[in-house]
């Protein structure tokens, strides 16, 4: 149990925690989506990092390669991938929206939109 | 950007061979990393390439909104096809060892027909995507 | 990496923000394939870097670039990063150590899909056997998602276009 | 044939659709396929039930990989059931979607409001069925990111913000529950929550089993809006469309709830859960906070929708109060109040969007003398109402009754005192409504006298009417949550 083993696991970390200090944090919108991608971006590293095995290689079956890296995080952080992009794509397209509505985009001025203009809109 | 000619000429040499390699990696993905889900990014990069290059409208032409729309659906189609295909010829949901006469070639043909509706898919919703946000600029620009 | 996610956090400008989480995506890329998850790698530096990035400045372009002055009081969002730090470190310091092959991981269920998966499926890049035919389902999920958020943007971006045609009218 | 792949084809038949009614962007069409795929589902929960009663736990393999390599559906009573409420409630808000939709939407975006709805339903299904912890994530997702969609579509411009607010904390949500399988996979090697529950045994109380534990709950509980968690759900619920809030308050927290009484119980176990950690105490705080507080806001509420998603974050609070005693009887209590609580509240918001269609904004100000403008559905909402509180009678008394016996088991008089004394808030709540309907003169907004057309009328009849006759009749709803419990806890029927 000593430091360096665990080396990967503080990376992983320190990156989740400073994007959802920007998810919480910012009022910005636009920033507040790049925050939240790279909370989702830490996540692929825990589940990459075990799966390397010091002497291993891709997992693509070949002559002369007896090690191999896991495979199987692989496959799931495909997925988390592209569910992360889904997530950014629809995130901004309803910022968009947003900015059309409201002509902001920072979450104290649109919320002080809406008190003002309750029951208008 | 209609003005430079450089990158037009230069656009429309690399244009070809991006795509082919969009189905190099679509294909090769058995062997070496790549499959459907990068193809489908690649060859919508290029159609976004060309509109960046030419413009909004010539892309477009070429490749229209209603296509675009279809392939969104059709590639998803597709994949849960050969689910039901699965079913069809006795076996359970995405099931493809009945595809085939042995279970290997049964395999091929699966992971071959739901590589190719991942890679529609894909390049369906990131090009409808990229028309959605660049069609919005002009709109708003021309309040 | 760390460098650059901690200038995200300070920088205001945001085009600056999209450019530094461009980076920050490849600098990603480059780990995961240092950790051998070339798929993984290809992925991310083309969503990450390259989409993400596209769809980023595409919406920057619609909505403007400075970002307001930040929140006055960061300490509940200190307050719940420290709590999550906690409960992480407690968590991780009992999991296996890097690059251990006899963690559970390395012993369970993965070595039929290495031994076998070739001669299962007839596909040498393991990842993708195991990504089309044994966890093909959860693929066709990941697809959907895809589908979801096409079909979203459609239906989102649409209908305003449409209301801003009737303003001009 | 069919019959052995109505696990799979339960979940499929809508996902299919979705794509479809995309390709053919006809309305008319689209409304079609889609009733025609939630009825179908429906009927294939029925006959899992039944199944399942019948022959025990069914396992289905994707693919025919068999588990824990492939992906594994796997029905038993407890998600059989909570299929069932998914997919009835589904299959009624879609005849009423037809006139609802058609007045709350713009005509060219009728067609991808059903891709949507297919997709939520899909999502919520899959969630519930599989056997498979990354698989659920898949599902989860797909569910959440339909429903900011379809939340995004209402007609306020509020309605964006609710949808990013709910963006940005279902991902988070979603996020912290990946962690929490991430750590799972790390220290078991497996995905399949089956094989995942045999093989902790053997590292129960390890620090990342606790830290998992941890995420999930927190995560998950982002989704199911328990209090504290629950800041995005009013906005969400007030400005959705009608059939989407009707939809989702129905079920989408409360297959969320089923997440969690999965992981409790079936994965990490009633010793870990019950004994090892505070969990049960910390969960019943909250669910006590929530309900007094979340009961009292929605006192001040000046509008019906609003109101109404306050008392469901109240409501959720009873259901995690009966997961929180950890018996059987509370564990009964908690899944037949999910699945009362859905019926109760898909029926309100189904009548609360009819008064929208006549009057807009259903704020309490425009609801002064609706008993005589709009007498057939102001009763409806009455009797629902009733069932909220817990009125003998009615679906929400059986659950209320469950909370109470299984307080008293464990000796907590106070709790059943508790239970009662809060059912008094919901009278004041649901008596602003009867005070504003039958006890106030007409004022100048509200709507002329009509009724919402039959064809919305109906459906949210039919949701009363179950609202009652499981008031009456428990066998489906109380045998069966009574079995789901027994299954949770380990001990034969």
């Amino acid at each position: 149990m000593t430091f360096a083993s665990h080396y990967s696991y503080w990376v992983t970390i320190v990156l989740m925690v400073a994007g959802l200090y920007i998810v919480i944090a910012r009022g910005n919108l636009v920033k507040k989506l790049v925050g939240l991608s790279i909370f989702q971006t830490s996540v692929y590293l825990l589940y990459i990092a075990p799966g390397k095995l010091i002497g291993g290689t891709a997992p693509i079956v070949a002559e002369g390669f007896r090690v191999y890296s896991n495979p199987l995080p692989h496959v799931l952080i495909l997925t988390a991938i592209v569910v992360g992009v889904a997530t950014l794509a629809l995130g901004l397209a309803i910022v968009v929206r947003v900015r059309e509505a409201y002509g902001s985009i920072e979450e104290d001025e649109i919320l002080a939109a809406d008190r003002d203009g309750e029951g208008g809109a | 950007m209609r003005r430079f000619l450089v990158l037009r000429v230069v656009g429309k040499l690399l244009i070809p061979f991006m795509l082919v390699f969009a189905f190099y990696v679509l294909f090769h993905g058995d062997f070496g990393p790549g499959g459907g889900f990068q193809a489908g990014v690649i060859a919508a990069a290029v159609v976004i390439f060309y509109g960046l290059i030419f413009g909004l409208p010539a892309v477009r032409r070429m490749v229209p909104d209603a296509i675009v729309e279809t392939m969104v659906g059709l590639g998803v189609l597709l994949y849960a096809g050969v689910g039901v295909a699965g079913l069809v010829f006795g076996g359970n949901y995405l099931d493809y060892f009945v595809l085939g006469s042995d279970p290997v070639s049964g395999q091929h043909r699966g992971i071959f027909w739901i590589e190719m509706g991942v890679a529609i898919t894909v390049s369906g919703v990131m090009l409808k995507i990229f028309y959605m946000f660049a069609g919005r600029g002009r709109s708003l620009e021309g309040e | 990496m760390a460098v650059t996610v901690f200038a995200i956090v300070l920088q205001r400008n945001l085009f600056s923000v999209v450019v530094l989480a461009g980076i920050y995506s490849f600098l990603m890329a480059t780990v995961l394939v240092a950790l051998d998850a070339v798929d993984v790698a290809m992925t991310e530096a083309s969503v990450g870097a390259g989409i993400s990035t596209v769809l980023l400045l595409g919406a920057l372009y619609l909505c403007g670039g400075e970002e307001a002055k930040p929140m006055a009081r960061p300490w509940l969002p200190l307050a719940v990063a420290a709590v999550i730090i906690g409960a992480l470190v407690y968590g991780t310091l009992g999991l296996p150590a890097f690059s251990d092959p006899s963690a559970p991981i390395h012993v369970h269920v993965v070595p039929r899909y290495l031994n076998e998966a070739l001669k299962e499926t007839g596909v040498p890049n393991v990842v993708t056997a195991v990504l089309a035919s044994y966890r093909g389902y959860d693929t066709l999920g990941e697809v959907m998602v895809v589908f979801t958020a096409g079909a979203g943007v459609i239906a989102l971006l649409r209908r305003a276009r449409k209301r801003v045609d009737e303003a001009r009218q | 044939m069919t019959l052995a792949h109505l696990p799979a084809l339960v979940v499929v038949v809508p996902l299919i659709t979705a794509p479809v009614t995309l390709i053919l962007r006809r309305p008319a069409a689209a409304w079609a396929l889609a009733t025609g795929a939630c009825a179908f589902s429906f009927i294939a929960a029925l006959l899992l039930v039944a199944e399942v009663a019948a022959h025990g736990t069914i396992s289905y393999h994707m693919g025919s990989w068999a588990p824990p390599w492939g992906i594994e559906y796997r029905v038993d009573i407890l998600n059989a059931f909570v299929l069932v409420l998914v997919s009835a409630v589904a299959a009624v808000a879609m005849p009423y979607a037809w006139r609802s939709v058609a007045a709350e939407l713009p005509r060219d975006q009728v067609y991808l409001f059903y891709t949507m709805y297919c997709l939520c339903v899909a999502g919520l299904l899959g969630m519930t069925i599989t056997g498979d912890a990354f698989n659920l994530f898949v599902f989860m997702e797909i569910a959440s990111l339909s429903s900011y969609v379809l939340i995004a579509l209402g007609r306020d411009r509020r309605a964006l913000l609710a949808a990013f607010q709910y963006l940005i904390l279902g991902t988070i949500g979603a996020t912290f529950f990946v962690i929490g399988v991430g750590l799972l996979y790390l220290i078991t090697g497996t995905l399949n929550l089956a094989d995942m529950a045999t093989r902790l045994v053997s590292v129960q109380g390890s620090r990342p089993e606790l830290a998992a534990l941890a995420f999930i709950t927190v995560g998950v509980s982002l989704k199911l809006a328990l209090f504290p968690l629950h800041l995005w759900l009013p906005n969400a619920y007030a400005y959705a469309p009608s059939v989407v809030t009707a939809f989702l308050a129905a079920t989408a927290t409360k297959v969320s709830v089923y997440v969690l009484l999965r992981f409790y119980f079936s994965i990490f176990g009633v010793q870990l859960v019950g004994g090892m950690l505070p969990m049960p105490e910390v969960l019943l705080g909250l669910s006590l906070i929530a309900i007094v507080t979340a009961s009292l806001v929605a006192l001040w509420q000046t509008d019906l929708k609003r109101l109404l998603a306050y008392s469901s974050v109240a409501q959720i609070g009873y259901i995690t109060l009966g997961l929180s005693m950890v018996s059987r009887d509370g564990l009964t209590a908690s899944v037949v109040h999910l699945f009362n609580h859905g019926i109760t509240k898909g029926a309100l918001f189904l009548l609360v969007g009819g008064i929208a269609l006549r009057a807009g904004r259903p704020g309490f100000e425009r609801l002064r003398g609706l008993g005589r403008s709009m007498p057939v559905t102001s009763l409806g909402i009455v009797i629902a109402g009733l069932s909220l509180i817990g009125v003998p009678g009615t679906a929400g008394f059986i659950s209320k009754w469950y909370l109470v016996l299984g307080a008293i088991e464990l000796g907590r008089w106070w709790l059943a005192a508790f239970v009662v004394a809060t059912s008094l808030i919901a009278v004041a709540y649901v008596w602003r409504f009867v005070e504003a309907a039958y006890l106030s003169e007409p004022g100048g907004q509200t709507p002329a006298p009509g009724e919402p057309p039959p064809i919305m009328l109906i459906p949210a009849w039919l949701m009363v009417a179950a609202c009652v006759y499981f008031g009456f009749d428990t066998s489906f709803s109380v045998g069966t949550a009574r079995d789901a419990a027994a299954l949770m806890l380990g001990v034969s029927p």
